[in-house]
């Protein structure tokens, strides 16, 4: 986001963000309640809602444009990141959005999605991570657990899924942050960071998908487990969870393991996150999928890096100085030229 | 010796060919010597013909690289059908080569590189130098070029393999002074190029000067030609490559239209030139993005549209394959943006470096659904300038994406071009919608009457939120819509719309008998060929005509018309007769195909014994 | 009350509609209906219609989901121009559907679901059941089935939602009553189905039972239908889905050739069901490999067919655009390999749970160069089975790519199906070179005499190690060439060997006059129409005949000739006209489109009219 | 590669895979170097020839399997990898090789590669990074520094590049390793390790384009330099490089740094290369284009984990074993059926 859309807003409401369309998901669907914080972080953002663009693939997460009431392309299957880096590039004021699946953003999008993170242009991804395909009625996703039994894998999934937060990790991406649909104020405060923060940014949501994939992640949500299941980061403090925080981190050798506070483990012992450090963010990385460490949610990563378009109207400003006169008729006519009476 | 002692000839035309590795720099001599005869005020036409590989090894026969270059003080409209004289940098090139040679034409050759490794790579049993099978059918001057050039940089401080690589700017030399042609704008190239590097430059022209002298000095060479001015209408002219001219195209389409121009692509032989040239126009504001794959590029151009720029992509075959996706995309949410097809040789990886006209169905049909998009086609290396601003116009007027289709003998050919005064291209706008301040609904498909365009209602602009996509929409609100009857009805408006663009192309134009016996309909870079041929024929005052598709969809409005007065309708395609199929399938007439793949351009010779055929 | 109490009417054939919200299962109750219907001898005709969206808000017409089914003891050959029934669950049903009812049509509805909120969502102002809008038009039967299952579920332990969602079966129950219909079977798939959870069997059975006894003892539904055996050929039959049909031909491909199947390929509706049919088959050892996209879906594909397995793939019309560059390195490489297009609405995301003919060109032309791919079409749910065989057969026969067309009526739809024995299935064997021990370097172009195939020289076979790629490659020796020549022999080589499958397909069948004033032309699922139109008009004498093409390219030896005995061809298409394009480009005959393009298959009564404004 | 292969090869030579093609590189092409590693490692890795099959893409480094006398396939841009899993799928037996650019398989094709690594189908993959496009002549690519002047970015390129390494670490591959063009003995143990290992093999290979990059790795392979910039790893043993072996990795608070031994710090600070661990092959991976730090050259990181097609054939077996007299006509006459007289 340029500066210039940071100043004289008007405050506006959840409401005004809302469109007119009838909301077609299935009732329970966890991509309600992403759109619910969705709608009620943006007026707090500093953006005009015309200056605001929502692009997304195909899925039942990718219709989510149509209930916004910013502007909103509802693209291809897989291709968002790509037609967002366009709408960016071409006009860097806006503030781009792209919401995807873990299919559309993963599968046939995957390679879209790591090179706009390798090219760091600021756009906000909002990956809704059900595990499933939703729209094409449950076929495994490439974040489906190995011998997922689905349509398409009657007698269990053979790939092994994608981590996504190490897949971004990998491609250089310059912000990593994970959040879970149901948790409202996390989500919330990931949506906004996400926005801050200049560069792709790169939000996992873990995002239930009631029909095809029921309880993927009860275990998070779970009032009775959550506490023990759910690291929350927080730059700068030690990572600590379970009830009354009695849990923690510790790194023995670079390898992370839990241990309980108490006799043995003090806090201190406990590692300390730290956004800016790529290392620590591999290792939570890691905590996907293994059940005897706590899932991450938070920042994982986020550092300053030069962003694409930046660089793109930096670069153009450069060519324009060293050539003001740069106009049409001499470009036309330049080489040499040799005239026919 | 006083010049006296050579012959000078007067010619209305010649076609001459480079030869050699592609380490010898054939393409660049080829061409210094078409810059220079632009400049002096010929016609021209030139077919560069370079291998899929970078530099095959030295001396074999995949290595080889040529340049053709047709020039005349006449209409020139083809590379020439074959050369009168050619240059051979070693025995490959000579191997090559030599059975495209006119009878009794002239071969220069280096007689340094005619080694016995050279003559088995190049599979040669004995040193045709020596054995009896060019004398007599041919006149050939054997230059120690390498020697030569050696002689000439003794003094100088530069290493060998340098001094070796001047033997090319010999060869130009020895042409240059053989066609009469002057060797400053080569010696002025040189300085620019190698500014850095002042004893390649001494090195250079020394070899070059060798090769002009060796002309004048010696009495081998016995023939000098002149070849005067072509009558060109007037003007100032430069000499244009197609590629760059498409390029060209664009950049004068966003400063007329006063918009910013997006260019999406990935690299891809014959098209990257597009993208190469536009990166380096930065001052104009021009934005490249070198995406990942061809979807990306087409992808991010949709983007960029979307958000309101001038967007544009160009590719070829296998590429525009990639985009046949997205493309539907954009027809559905009539996003205006122009893709550059630089047709080579297919199907898939196929002949990389030669050209073709084999993607225009692909072009008119390769997508999903009925997905209808205007197709316009370049017909020479100058009209891709005029094709790819065109396209940008009707893009940005009809709200559509439009393809315009060239090929990698435009698109690496070059002509000599009138050079348009900026204020004389059509003007254009977006059609962007205002802010609405008011609280009433936007509605994003309230069309234009006379184009059927939807408004351009781009992100950041107050008042107009709107969501659109790929999915059907409402023919009157927008909204997303799966009602079988409004389907019918987008289907059909959104054919018509394309239909409705023939208000704006102009009519046919008709070369020769208004009415008769045979018409040839050219389209792309056939246009050279037909012409060619068919001015040929109507000296010879047959009944025949020549008329030059440049928008293949929609089809001008009075190409019906046009066609029924002829009795029979040549079609020339380098393919298997893609428009045939389409003009038969859209007009009751006789049509006669003439199609030859050979992943090169038609010699109009060809062209003329196919109508003297049909006219027997 | 005794049976005698209800009036008995005989017919010919009727056609039902079940619509309700998509979570109300109407898909499967007109499943249950259909297998039942086939099960005691009707010929059947299927069109199920269901939102793009899963499960759209309760209530809203966007998420209503419907079925409607054609049976009869006549031949039956669509799924029914409009019902004579319609099962309406709730007041969006109602208002989607109750247009397409034919005039004095039965009602079924549950007046349970006709509240307030429904209504509204509707967008109904006054409740339909209270006011005149159907009283008088249609026999209404409003009933309340919400209520009638609580009942029959009370004494269950189950939970409300689970009785509530029975009411399907209720609907079911009245409709089997109606029209006469053993209930046992679907009792015994409704045990089969939920073996784990017996109360959900019991609700069930109890809700259908509560709706065949509502039939049978109360009075208000006053008339039963009888619809007789239909007659079919004598054999074995069962109701087949056509992306079952599809799945089940590649299998029986794979089975009589001894090969192994591999299917390579990405979830994209309606072809998903293809993917999921074969990997619960694994019994035969098939390989199913869900890919990233559809591009790796083709080029996994393309990977399994160079290393000898029979491999297919399957998609619709975006999958099909991306997969167009990769299908063009099969026709280079001369891979064999089938892909299934299950054609949807487009352009671009389109309507993508509606059926279309829109893909014929893409599939003809949509690559680049000049890349011929075999295209056959499947006419019915039960031809995709011998239309994926056939294209198996010959893709392996030929050494080529070949493409099937099926549709997503044709892929959803389904009739009753004779089961052919295996051994009557045509054998056919791969043509693997045997192992060389030799010392002779291998020719990987050695081709077939009457097949021009090359030879199936499969990596792990001693001997034959060789190179091949989607680079020109020369006609003799297959090595990488970029003769010009040379790359036109190859592209008629490509060409022939294409247009040579003729030799395979079977002479094309006219169905009425022999020569006369107008034939029907028709392809994919648009046979059915057709031919029910054109059995209709013979009736009433008319000079008309109808011919339906599965082979599209080739076109049969024949067609020109029979198309030259008729004053008109009439070609009846869901699309713009594609076929059409063809014909005009290759035959000289006065081609008619007829063309629809809704995403929902023809009515034939339509086609009736047109034919019958053509003959006027 | 199935075990079965591994008995009664005959001892070929490198002739043996020398195919009679004329090689088209430029003359000095890193290329012509890995090509001879190639054929001089395959007699020793116990395959016969006509198992073997060299999978490419379209650029120069993709006409290598025109020049080895296997079977070879010769494919399109990017798409290699998707092939091959075809290949490999379809014939288990068979050892397939992917030889591809760093456009062919970051760029276009990233997508396929990443999916390859996670899906672990036991293919050997060879990436000629050349950090440009040579076939088209000079553009950046993927791997390009940032601010690369190419044909294509005639002010310098403005994308971040990827890591290849730890682009692969990131998509899960179970072998990560990276060899240099002529440095012939390491390439050809690197070869041999990424056959031996049962799953897919990364193999990341600097490969010096002289035409159109010349020099890009020189500081990696100019006798003056090259011990203080190479980092050879050995598994299990302290990471030392530099002229006599004097410099150390040292890991300080999970950052790595470049330590000299001698009175400070001794061999037994020295980092230990664990090639199984994950988060050592991360924090080499993030040496790539460091200029503090040397360049890893070796195996990464390589552990076993559940094979692709390995999984694909139990369950095939299983399902055979479970349904004996699956035949075609039980089949075909499955589910409810009735008969017509
Ligand atoms: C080119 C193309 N291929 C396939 C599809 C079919 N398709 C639509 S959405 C989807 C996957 C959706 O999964 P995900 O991205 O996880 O979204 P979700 O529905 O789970 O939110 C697929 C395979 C398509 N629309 N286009
Ligand atoms: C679909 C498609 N797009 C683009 C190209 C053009 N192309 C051929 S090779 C290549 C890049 C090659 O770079 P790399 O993979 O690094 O190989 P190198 O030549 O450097 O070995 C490109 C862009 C193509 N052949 N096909
Ligand atoms: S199918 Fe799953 S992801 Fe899709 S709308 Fe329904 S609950 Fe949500
Ligand atoms: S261009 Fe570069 S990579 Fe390609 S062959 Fe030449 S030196 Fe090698
Ligand atoms: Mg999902
Ligand atoms: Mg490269």
């Amino acid at each position: 986001m340029g500066d210039k859309s940071m100043v004289n807003v008007k405050k506006l409401t959840r409401k005004d963000f809302s469109s007119d369309q009838m909301v077609r998901w299935c009732p329970g669907c966890g991509d309600y309640s992403i759109l619910a914080q969705v709608q009620k972080t943006l007026p707090d953002i500093g953006v005009e809602k015309e200056n605001i663009v929502f692009v997304s693939g195909i899925g039942c997460s990718s219709r989510f444009p149509y209930y916004m009431n910013t502007y909103g392309f509802h693209t291809i299957h897989g291709r968002a990141p790509a037609i967002a880096s366009g709408v960016k590039i071409a006009n860097p004021d806006l503030s781009v959005w792209i919401v995807t699946g873990d299919g559309d953003g993963l599968s046939i999008g995957g390679n879209h999605t790591i090179h706009i993170l390798r090219r760091n242009i600021d756009v906000n991804i909002l990956l809704f991570n059900n595990r499933i395909y939703g729209l094409t009625k449950g076929q495994y996703s490439p974040t489906s657990e190995l011998g997922k039994v689905s349509k398409s894998t009657p007698m269990g999934s053979l790939d092994r899924p994608f981590n996504p937060p190490a897949l971004a990790l990998g491609s250089q991406a310059t912000f990593v942050a994970r959040a879970i649909d149901v948790d409202g104020k996390p989500l919330q405060s990931m949506i906004r960071r996400a926005q801050e923060h200049r560069g792709t940014s790169f939000l996992e949501i873990y995002q239930n998908c009631l029909i095809f994939n029921d309880g993927a992640y009860s275990h998070l949500t779970d009032k009775k487990t959550k506490e023990d299941t759910v690291l929350h980061l927080e730059h700068g403090k030690p990572m600590l969870f379970g009830k009354d925080k009695k849990k923690g981190v510790f790194l023995s050798k670079n390898t992370p393991k839990v241990v309980e506070i108490g006799e043995q483990w003090s806090e201190s012992d406990i590692l300390v996150h730290n956004e800016k450090d790529w290392i620590i963010a591999s290792i939570l990385s890691h905590f996907t999928y293994r059940e005897d460490l706590p899932t991450p949610v938070g920042v994982l990563y986020a550092v300053d890096e030069p962003v694409y378009e930046d660089m793109m109207v930096d670069q153009i400003s450069h060519a324009v100085s060293q050539n003001q006169k740069a106009d049409l008729n001499s470009l036309l006519g330049s080489g040499d030229t040799w005239t026919v009476e | 010796m006083s010049k006296q002692t050579h012959l000078t000839k007067e010619l209305d035309h010649a076609v001459i060919r480079f030869a050699g590795d592609s380490g010898d720099g054939m393409q660049l001599t080829g061409g210094r010597f078409s810059e220079t005869t632009a400049i002096i005020g010929n016609d021209l036409s030139t077919l560069p013909d370079y291998p899929a590989e970078i530099r095959a090894p030295a001396g074999t026969l995949a290595g080889v690289s040529a340049f053709q270059l047709h020039f005349g003080s006449v209409d020139i409209h083809t590379p020439g059908d074959r050369p009168d004289v050619l240059v051979a940098m070693n025995p490959a090139a000579l191997k090559v080569h030599i059975k495209d040679l006119a009878p009794g034409g002239i071969i220069i050759i280096n007689k340094n590189a005619f080694t016995e490794k050279y003559l088995k790579l190049a599979g040669y049993e004995s040193n045709p130098l020596e054995d009896d099978s060019l004398i007599g059918n041919y006149t050939v001057y054997p230059v120690e070029m390498s020697k030569l050039v050696k002689n000439a940089c003794e003094s100088l401080d530069v290493p060998k393999k340098t001094v070796e690589r001047t033997k090319n700017l010999m060869a130009l030399g020895i042409l240059f002074w053989m066609f009469n042609r002057p060797t400053e704008p080569t010696i002025r190239w040189l300085k620019e190029k190698f500014a850095k590097q002042p004893t390649i430059i001494e090195a250079n022209i020394r070899a070059l000067n060798a090769g002009y002298n060796y002309g004048s000095t010696t009495r081998i060479l016995t023939t000098r030609y002149i070849v005067g001015k072509a009558k060109l209408p007037s003007g100032t002219y430069r000499n244009i490559h197609g590629n760059y001219a498409t390029a060209l195209g664009f950049v004068a389409a966003a400063e007329r239209s006063g918009m910013s121009l997006f260019y999406g692509g990935y690299p891809i032989t014959p098209a990257s030139e597009i993208l190469h040239t536009l990166s380096a126009w930065k001052q104009f504001g021009v934005k490249t993005f070198q995406a990942e794959d061809e979807i990306a590029g087409i992808a991010s151009t949709i983007g960029a549209a979307y958000a309101g720029s001038l967007a544009v992509s160009a590719t070829s075959g296998p590429g525009l394959a990639l985009k046949a996706e997205a493309l539907g995309l954009a027809v559905m949410a009539e996003i205006p943006l122009v893709i550059v097809n630089v047709m080579r040789g297919g199907p898939s990886t196929g002949l990389p470096t030669k050209m073709e006209q084999t993607d225009l169905l692909q072009a008119l049909f390769g997508r999903n659904g009925e997905a209808p998009i205007p197709v316009i086609a370049a017909a020479t290396p100058g009209d891709c300038f005029y094709a790819s601003y065109e396209a940008c116009r009707i893009a940005v007027k009809y709200m559509t994406p439009v393809l315009v289709l060239t090929d990698g003998y435009l698109a690496n050919g070059s002509e000599p071009w009138r050079i348009p005064a900026a204020e004389d291209l059509p003007e254009f706008f977006p059609n962007f919608s205002p802010p609405d301040t008011g609280n009433g609904k936007f509605n994003p498909v309230k069309r234009d009457k006379k184009t059927q365009a939807r408004p351009w209602a781009i992100p950041g602009t107050a008042g107009l939120e709107h969501r659109i996509g790929g999915l059907e929409k409402n023919y009157d609100t927008g909204e997303v819509c799966y009602d079988p009857d409004n389907h019918m009805k987008m289907v059909t408006a959104r054919a018509d719309r394309v239909k409705g663009i023939t208000q704006d192309i102009d009519p046919l134009h008709v070369y020769g008998v208004e009415e008769g016996d045979l018409l040839v309909l050219s389209w792309g870079s056939t246009f050279g060929a037909s012409r060619s041929a068919v001015s040929h024929l109507i000296k010879e005052e047959k009944s025949v005509a020549h008329a030059h598709l440049r928008w293949i969809h929609p089809l001008p409005k009075d190409l019906g018309d046009i066609l029924s007065r002829y009795k029979t309708i040549l079609i020339p395609e380098v393919n298997t007769g893609q428009l045939s199929l389409l003009i038969r399938a859209t007009y009751p007439v006789n049509v006669k195909g003439y199609n030859q793949v050979r992943a090169r351009p038609f010699k109009s010779q060809d062209i003329i014994d196919t109508i003297n055929r049909q006219l027997d």
